[in-house]
């Protein structure tokens, strides 16, 4: 099968996906209790890691895998410095600007899991160890961000000349770095690999008709979750305004771009290559929105969280799948 | 009222639900001898609407309320205060007569 | 197998139904949480949704299918007026009267699961357009029944000389149509008709370990929290009264002989006639009461909801199943 | 207030969740039109904390109030205090307006 | 009370869940800056019991809170107290002090 | 496979148990919706109750079956009786004793679950009916328990020159055996054991993809939570103090001996021998605390609970599980 833009996209979960979307739009009642969703993300965490874990065991960690989990955790560093630098130009609130970068320097699990399955369909499997990558750049993204946050409240107190009483107490880094590592989803995620790696095929086996059988009507279920969020946020895309609509549509495109030429001088296997541009590519909703609203409360949640959820969570899912694969294939020749 | 109850000050505060841990905190240390939770609120301010769902707490509230007196309700709010010039919330102070078991009131 | 009373209710959904009756009479404290009802449903809606469409896009709509729909719309149009007509003689509050008919115009999708296992069971297949037929009647019964209410509100406008100043403002008929066809459980259905149909016998398969592998367990809890619901809605029975739990007892089996008779005179498949009278026998207890409590304020939500959920639709899973079937053969003489 | 709100007191009762049907028991014998109940807050008092979790409700709270007149009020009160003796609970008792629709005054 | 407190009314709406929407429109429409909603309450009444249940919300109450000033408050309850004639519910007045923010004070 | 410590500790779920404590005592926010852990305990004992009935009507009561159902009854009113005087030698709080005494005569579930997997695993086959055994064990303890709870109360309002005014209503014993009975989880295991026996192994098969297929993965999710919650339980362990932590940890083992005695003398099937030491082992954290804190207001939930969540049932599923096998094979001699 040729990996065109609906090879993705006729799958039914991503069907549901944009079934959510509608209903939100004309105003339906539909929705699903929150107990679930929790559920469901805290099952496609479970799945992820187990598949994960399992053929992490099987193959072991080669050089290669090192090469491209140390990749990953740069491009995790990198991304929010470039995303704070080009956000700055344009955004008075530099807190938001940080918390933005953080948002994109990480990684969406879904957008993850959505191109996976794109990516097997096409014929191309990647490593196992792709799911460590998804471990591993979530909390550089994070810390980057606080410390550019940090160094904005340091500028601002200088240059203010009555400090305000009101200032919140900044977070020191090391309960920063203690919510970013037991975040409920990430640490699922963590815990589910490891139980994969120790319990390896085996375990795998034992688990499969919970973690693959049922998997598609589950990842239904949480897509159309997320259909309904998205339309929810649309009404708050005019206060995100142009310029961040656009940087949440341009940036998965740069990201990917720069991870394709990393992964390229690198000499990253072709189906490797592909889920690190999209790992790049992705902007997390979920686990970082959450640390960072506690470490950067001067910023706006409905800034990070919309552009990441409404933004560019669905250009990936619709344009971004099938054009990094597109530009994947020009650049590997295939 | 010539019920048996105690003349006290109840704190209700609304507050960020990413915020409870330290809410319930400020009401430890001000020294209050309990609090009650009601987990899940969702609500509009002046922040926008902010209904809580399933994708993330970020935008879900939460409401806390403890029964105290009049000088540890002043210590909480002020706290409290400090706390949503950055957060979404607000704190509610009203009298409440309230009634505790024996052992309570000997203390 | 031959279609007796026992093929249907040995099943373990049908007899978790009756334990739920049974815990809740004795009082005990079991419960399901309302979010996993929730799920429960929207799952079951996902499953018809699918399974329908997906049989659908392999016949498409032959001509066939479409008298079949026309006949569900005329029916879901003509039950709620003869219905009212009945009621009205007994029943003082018409709105109560109006509000009635729209439940018994309108169907239930787990009577509709119900009855379709045992015909499958029975050997009988019935057309994948039939979930759509469930789809089409819903609306038609709460749009006569609105009308039906409009014009017992003016009568009564007219003939009280002062005016009551807490008369509901009537909803204007836009709005209520908006909301019948946007309740969630009825959209989730029509979404998951369309996903079946577009994704076609592959989205079916792809879905398969979810919608059909755990789907006896699904309903098995459904049903469980349905009898736990009956049982608590038997102590408003006194509230019902005689002639509303006769109503309710003899309206489906009227229902279902006149739907033969137009199956019959329309020459319909016999697994589409048994469906098309399931249909037209049963009465809804979800999407219309939500809707009708809205558009019918004056009308008494005990009365209908607990005539649609505590009278018929046990006398369906229980006798109407199976008396319907015996019908049919003597009419078909198979 | 001009409102044509009715004087009345609101009672308000956590108590843990295995007790809930003993204090409906009480507020519909002490004669109270009605109640509301919210099903499941968590909380901390003298004997520790309270959060309910899926396991058990054992450590689950629940809060019940009703809008009764001020003799009610006192008769729901004691009752109640007698009940917390043994297990988990307080009382709260404030003054309300509380308005009814209009067959509710007639009553 | 010494505390920065605003005196104001908290005007809480139990109300049935189907209803939320227009309460919502009601306390908006009136002028209120915000609300806060508890999603899930169950109840009895002069209706008689309402326990929410998962297969149909009509059976279901919520309640709303909103902090408004006393002229605010009597506009509102008037208009629920139009609502609550056809549909199961009920308005609850009292007292608060309300302590915002500092930017919400400057309003 | 040889029965070690291992076989038992390796499989995902029981690994989930053990993330569950790290992720608590770790401080993460991690946590399943209470609504779902309800589902999954609902869903553990429909699993159970299909399983057991199914291969009951298998099988048929035999005369072995009622022996093994006697002692289990027996031993369900000995343990409590037994219990106390131990624990009274120490306990101020006679009520506390009474409470505890109660806990460890009645029997765990999730124990059970994760015992019946370990011995399949072994290779050996306990019999359909101790599903049964673990219905009929349950009540007797909380009988026993609440008698004795009397006794101390009676003793007490004579020693007492001063009746207490507050002394709560003591239950009717008809009240308290209707909770027992009626309890939620108690009557799911009830009905789905009959369900299972009335529709058999047609019945079961119509139910595997859910009650089998996906069971470890739901039980894993359950475990998830378990870990949770002791990890939660552990700072009441101060108040639970070195004798008791001591009595959890050294009754499962003196029950199981005494329960491998009788099995032996009695001549019970080493499958069925194992499960019964198991069951005697065993303490409920689920439907007796649900009970006894009505029956017994006096006893603190923190003390009874919190034993035999956070003691003994980590105790059985790590050492008791492995241990009372190698216990049964050196008396078999296997
Ligand atoms: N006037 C109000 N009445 C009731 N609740 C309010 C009011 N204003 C704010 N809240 C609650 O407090 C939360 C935070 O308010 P804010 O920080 O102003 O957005 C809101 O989401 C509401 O739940
Ligand atoms: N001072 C207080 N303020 C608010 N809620 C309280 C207070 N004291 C107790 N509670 C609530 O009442 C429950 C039982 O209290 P207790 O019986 O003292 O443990 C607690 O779990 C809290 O939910
Ligand atoms: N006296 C009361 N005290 C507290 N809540 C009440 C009272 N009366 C009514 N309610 C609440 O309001 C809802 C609707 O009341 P009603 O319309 O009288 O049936 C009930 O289900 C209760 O939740
Ligand atoms: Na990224
Ligand atoms: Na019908
Ligand atoms: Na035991």
């Amino acid at each position: 099968m040729d990996g065109n833009i609906l090879t993705n996209l006729l799958d039914p979960p991503i069907l549901f996906f944009f079934f959510g979307i509608f209903a939100r739009l004309i105003k339906s009642d539909l929705e699903i209790p929150p107990a679930l969703t929790k559920f469901f993300s805290l099952y496609m965490l479970m799945a992820i890691g187990i598949k994960g874990g399992s053929s992490l065991a099987a193959s072991g960690i080669s050089r290669e895998a090192v090469i491209i989990l140390v990749s990953a955790m740069v491009m995790a560093t990198l991304v929010p410095i470039y995303s704070f630098l080009i956000l700055r130009i344009r955004l008075k609130n530099l807190y938001d600007a940080a918390a933005i970068a953080a948002t994109y320097g990480s990684v969406s699990a879904i957008t993850f899991i959505a191109a996976s399955s794109f990516i097997n369909k096409v014929g191309v499997t990647p490593g196992g160890y792709m799911a460590v990558a998804l471990v591993v750049m979530e909390s550089p993204a994070i810390v980057m961000a606080v410390l550019m946050a940090g160094m904005v409240r340091s500028k601002q107190a200088l240059t203010s000349s009555a400090q305000s009483p009101n200032s919140p107490a900044s977070l020191p880094m090391k309960k920063i770095l203690h919510e970013a590592f037991t975040d409920g989803t990430h640490l699922m995620l963590i815990g589910s690999l490891l139980i994969g790696a120790i319990t390896g095929l085996e375990g795998k086996k034992t688990m499969e008709p919970f973690t693959s059988g049922i998997f598609k009507g589950m990842l239904a279920f949480f897509l159309l979750e997320m259909g309904l969020s998205v339309a929810s946020r649309i009404r708050e895309m005019k206060d995100v305004g142009g310029f961040l609509v656009g940087f949440g549509l341009v940036m998965p495109v740069i990201n990917a771009s720069i991870a394709l030429g990393i992964a390229h001088f690198l000499g990253f296997a072709m189906g490797d290559a592909y889920m690190f541009m999209i790992l790049v590519a992705s902007a997390s909703y979920i686990a970082v929105p959450a640390v960072v609203r506690h470490a950067i409360p001067e910023a706006n949640p409905s800034l990070y969280f919309t552009m990441a959820l409404a933004v560019t969570f669905p250009f990936n899912i619709i344009f971004g799948i099938p054009l990094y694969y597109k530009m994947l294939q020009l650049v590997w020749g295939g | 009222m010539k019920s048996d109850g105690k003349k006290m000050k109840k704190v209700e505060i609304v507050i960020e639900a990413v915020m409870l841990k330290e809410v319930v905190t400020i009401v430890d240390e001000a020294g209050a001898g309990g609090y009650t939770i009601l987990p899940a609120v969702t609500g509009r301010g002046h922040r926008g609407h902010r209904s809580g769902f399933g994708l993330t707490n970020v935008f879900q509230n939460t409401m806390v309320f403890t029964l105290v007196n009049e000088e540890t309700a002043l210590k909480i709010s002020q706290k409290i205060k400090h706390l949503i010039q950055n957060y979404a919330g607000v704190v509610i102070i009203s009298d409440a007569d309230v009634v505790w078991p024996d052992y309570q009131k000997d203390q």
